[in-house]
């Protein structure tokens, strides 16, 4: 049997590996070498990788500035962003330098740079930790939207977004950190723009992002019990966005649920809702509902953050929705 | 107001505020009943201390993610604080900030923020408001020596010499940011050396002595109000617990911790000189001590006895409730 | 007869009778008393008001936390960000600060701060220089978003910004600041949330952001020609969007286009195609049609510029779509 | 390269190729064959010719809005470089980036840019990434006076520092911030002085004189080159045009401009040197600037022949075309 680790250190094993492959390799942000980052995936690296690790101080414009001349020069960083939050410090970096400098040199320069995101509810952090953005990210062309759900896809996607000529938003969501699932030891890498189907089914398609991609699959389970056979479509990066793969499977139930733990106006799931109206209109057979958090901004208080991030109830009750 | 035994017993009982406050929130996290990251400001009351006694109720403070010292030095209410940080509705703000974003509007305590270097602008802007008014009214920032690197610094204090506004930017050099020593990251020890970029007065301070800490202040704050514009002090403090709670420190050794808590612990400070002065009895000290922890076990009994916000709660406060065009 | 005065010249007369109503207001930004701005909204509030104005060094963080600051301490601050793409330096301000903060402090704070946005295809100013990023702003929770589409909207709406209680971002886009309108002197406001029904019809609805307002109706000019009688919805705000009357529309029509000038992938037409469906399926005759630039930064070339920006045949052939 | 006759006819030439290139861009933009905003560096040659002409070809430099003088200097075609002002395919950048991003990889021209500030940290990275090659490569960044108060200055600079990186900042102080003269918003007169904030040195130079300008650049490239980490450098220049094409310049008198162009036109004073010291006769002066004038001829007559791209053009180079996993 294929041994079990968790999605931190699946991103872990990801990265050493990487580092071991090619030296262009290093990691920057805060606290990665005296704490391995807040969740602790670059540990290791200061002493395996010695002056491949830089610490910095809290200056995200910096950082991410930093990384983009890195990386037209030829190196590959893997920027840790501490929280999601704070990558806003640095949007011009992402959005108008990293993400346009190859189209504006007219194809001269490349930013191979990963941007690793921990992102999400965790810890009852409040509405300043606590946020995703991938739509704000999916809106931005030159850059690309990474977003695993398992340890495996963890490690298979930030091995290919090290290697990608293109930088990489690399969503992390922080409760999944400790997830555990099989994953391959050494080589493989996963395509960017290819969707995974989760699990197969005839009734209805769940497209989850995500840590919906697991409560997805326990929503799928419960449908079962209510006769439902449900697929559950993981699209793994949100940009590139496997359009056929989801279409092909709308196209086969007919219904179809967009989930997603972000809010869901003008969220990620948006944008596949819409794309899936436009493609699959002839072969719907219901609405296609949107799944999402409610348009707040996170709070603090634990009796109110269990209303605000979707779980599987939620599914569910959209799943028969869209059934019946 | 110059020094007093008054002046310095109300400080006095106010350090002791912050610590039993923390200490308490301390306790009540490892009995589940605070959730979120706490950052404990346990070591640095003098800063907050010293720097609140000057200010009047009108003027502004604002904080960082380290701010329950900030907010009970400005006046803060330790039940509402309490109840925040146990998440109730009764709290600072409702329940729905936390730890890390304690306000108190009603004096002017513009709010903890989560965001390192994020309140030195909004500081900044506050201080513009007071000058459009002709309020006199002066603004504080408190942010630590992590947020010096960030462009907001030098963005928000640049905007507040260029229109020479009524400001005091407060760095709390505590040589740390999260698990990294200041000095694995930084080039200047000394953030108030940067003061000179900016063409105002920068000035360090000993952050472990209140008096100290408490002149600076004095002058940097008449001199923001009488127009002559803002001031970087910093004040070089420690913090004895680790940057939020469950931090296991191998950034520094338990020797350091134990030196700063023995020789340079500010409560100590100030009693020693109180006591050199004959401005505090034992009795008196106890007395403090006393009704400063009656003050806390009402905050947790406050705290434990609300109510948690109702489901509802969630989608109001997001915009004004009538929000009405003309 | 009414008046008839350019986009630019009923904001700059917004801007003067808000000022002249409520001495909190003011206006901060880059060259705003030197040239008014770069479209010179802000021209003769320096001798008008003085005091009331002030022009900032290249700081957009440090401009909109002023903004934010200021208005926490009852002042009513209108920034001007030179071109909407800057406003990338200043995200955290906006996101995390001017957004949450109402809703941080338990409802304690108000942040009445207006942003203003030139956005949009200029004189060829490429990638850097013409962005829009609506959707980004829909996104985040605790801010408003309009996007007035004529001169009588941009008086009426920038009022209203002006007044709220809340932050505005406020997307004027640079090819309208010349459009010549209709505008009436003196007070009135015009609510947010509140869509305009530009042009009343039967066969289709066309929901137009922006300046795709003003092509939208050219369009439905030509499709009269065809014998297709097309209703132009300007939701005018995003944020709140109004979905009643959008949907209301839709349902008599049965058909949908939705168009922005901003890119289509994860854009502001993604939200409203995406509810439109949710809400509108029974009614749905066909599928709705996004119509918006493709997804990659601007070009300077015109030569490319002229493929890039969405024109009246794209909406006509879109409506011409959904109706076959 | 110490100072000779050679090294100063190039300069001198260098000079020539930007002054004429940019007169020449103007020209055709009220022909309308240049579209865009165009940003005029004449008057600032010294600044970009006194820098370049101590570097190598794979030393980087990035740049501003203002950028066809880096361009030039760092050794970039004119005929490409006017391509791309016609937004021709066969521009430096395809047509895709105009005026304010040329860009020249082949040389190590890491881009112009359209963000006031934004090539500080990126030319950053790129010293660090020749410090961990250890290839000795150093990275310049050019910036205006009105970069210094963005945070993207102060993050930039404190991470070159940090690092002690081979990186040389060079501001081009040029007193006027598009329509807004730099003291109206600004305290410090200049930017050299905040240095100390960052503990590297600081130099200001006259950046009309392109000699004094190698000079200062010299010493700090060599300094970056051999370990000892970056310098601030400011260079008080001044551009002879408005801000961009069509600029009213109410902010300055015409007589001021006059001044400069007269006194301070940093062509005239390198000629002067050259004449002194017997480096250029008449003859040679002529010569140089009819093989200029030759060279920008042929960059219009390329420009005007040259296709427009075509149609498919737009969605490429979006991401690289290979996109493959693994
Ligand atoms: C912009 C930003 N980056 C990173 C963080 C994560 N973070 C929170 S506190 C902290 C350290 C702050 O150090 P300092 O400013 O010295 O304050 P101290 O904790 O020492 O009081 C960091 C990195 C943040 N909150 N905001
Ligand atoms: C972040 C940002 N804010 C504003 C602008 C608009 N802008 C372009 S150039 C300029 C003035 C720049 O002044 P300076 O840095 O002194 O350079 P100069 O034009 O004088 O060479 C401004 C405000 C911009 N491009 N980027
Ligand atoms: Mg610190
Ligand atoms: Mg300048």
């Amino acid at each position: 049997m294929m041994r079990t680790i968790t999605f931190g250190e699946a991103l872990r094993e990801a990265l050493h590996e990487e580092m071991e492959r090619d030296d262009t390799v290093f990691v920057m942000g805060e606290d990665v070498i005296t704490h391995g980052g807040p969740y602790k995936v670059t540990q290791g690296i200061a002493e395996r990788f010695p002056g491949r690790i830089f610490e910095t101080p809290i200056a995200e414009a910096g950082i991410v500035g930093v990384g983009v001349g890195a990386a037209m020069a030829g190196m590959h960083p893997v920027v840790e962003i501490m929280y999601l939050d704070f990558i806003t410090c640095a949007m011009d970096e992402v959005v108008n330098q990293a993400a346009k400098m190859r189209y504006m040199t007219g194809g001269q320069a490349s930013v191979p740079m990963v941007i690793r995101l921990p992102c999400g509810a965790g810890r009852l952090l409040a509405a300043q930790h606590s946020q995703i953005m991938e739509s704000w990210f999916m809106h931005v062309p030159g850059v690309q939207v990474a977003v695993p759900s398992t340890p495996s896809d963890g490690k298979g996607l930030l091995k290919t977004a090290v290697r990608s000529p293109d930088p990489v938003l690399f969503f992390e969501y922080k409760r999944t950190y400790t997830s555990k699932g099989e994953v391959p030891e050494g080589e493989y890498t996963i395509p960017f723009g290819q969707a995974d189907i989760k699990r197969d089914g005839e009734d209805a398609t769940i497209v989850a992002v995500g840590p919906m991609v697991q409560k997805s699959l326990e929503a799928a389970v419960l449908l079962e019990d209510e006769g439902y056979d449900v697929e559950v479509v993981d699209p793994r990066t949100l940009s590139p966005l496997d359009t056929e793969t989801i279409c092909e499977s709308v196209r086969r139930t007919g219904r179809a649920v967009v989930c997603g733990e972000d809010s869901s106006f003008a969220g990620s799931v948006s944008e596949i809702a819409a794309m899936i109206g436009e493609n699959c209109f002839g072969d719907l057979k219901a609405p296609v509902v949107r799944i999402g958090s409610p348009h707040v901004p996170m709070p603090f208080s634990a009796a109110l953050v269990k209303h605000v991030v979707p779980e599987v109830p939620n599914i569910t009750a959209a799943v028969e929705q869209v059934i019946s | 107001m110059s020094l007093s035994a008054e002046l310095c017993r109300t400080m006095y009982k106010d350090m002791w505020r912050i610590r039993l406050f923390e200490e308490e929130a301390n306790r009540q996290t490892n009995l589940g009943n605070v959730m979120g990251a706490l950052h404990m400001y346990c070591g640095e009351e003098a800063v907050a201390v010293g720097v609140c006694s000057n200010l009047r109720k009108d003027d502004y403070v604002l904080g960082t993610h380290r701010s329950h010292g900030h907010c009970l030095a400005k006046g803060a209410d330790s039940r509402q604080m309490m109840a925040e940080l146990y998440g109730k509705a009764t709290g600072t703000c409702a329940g729905k900030g936390g730890s890390m974003h304690i306000a108190d509007f009603s004096l002017n305590m513009l709010g903890a923020n989560g965001i390192v270097g994020a309140g030195i602008a909004p500081a900044t802007g506050a201080a513009l408001a007071s000058k459009m008014r002709g309020t006199d009214q002066v603004a504080v920032c408190f942010f630590g020596d992590g947020a010096a690197a960030r462009g907001t610094f030098h963005e928000g204090i640049g905007l507040g010499s260029l229109w020479k506004l009524p400001v005091v930017y407060v760095c709390e050099n505590n040589q740390y940011q999260q698990w990294v020593p200041r000095m694995n990251v930084a080039v200047l020890d000394s953030v108030s050396d940067m003061a000179g970029a900016y063409a105002i007065p920068g000035v360090s301070v000993n952050g472990q002595d209140p008096i100290e800490v408490y002149e600076v202040a004095r002058e940097a704050i008449n001199r923001a109000r009488s127009g002559g514009g803002p001031t970087l002090i910093e004040a070089r403090t420690y913090r004895f617990y680790g940057h939020s709670l469950g931090d296991e420190q191998q950034y520094r050794t338990p020797e350091e911790v134990e030196a700063w808590r023995t020789d340079h612990d500010p409560i100590k400070t100030l009693r020693a000189l109180m006591a050199d002065r004959q401005w505090l009895t034992d009795q008196e000290d106890t007395a403090i001590q006393d009704e400063v922890k009656d003050e806390i076990a009402n905050a947790v009994k406050f705290a434990d006895e609300s109510p948690f916000p109702d489901a509802a709660e969630v989608t109001t406060d997001v915009l004004a409730p009538a929000q009405e065009a003309g």
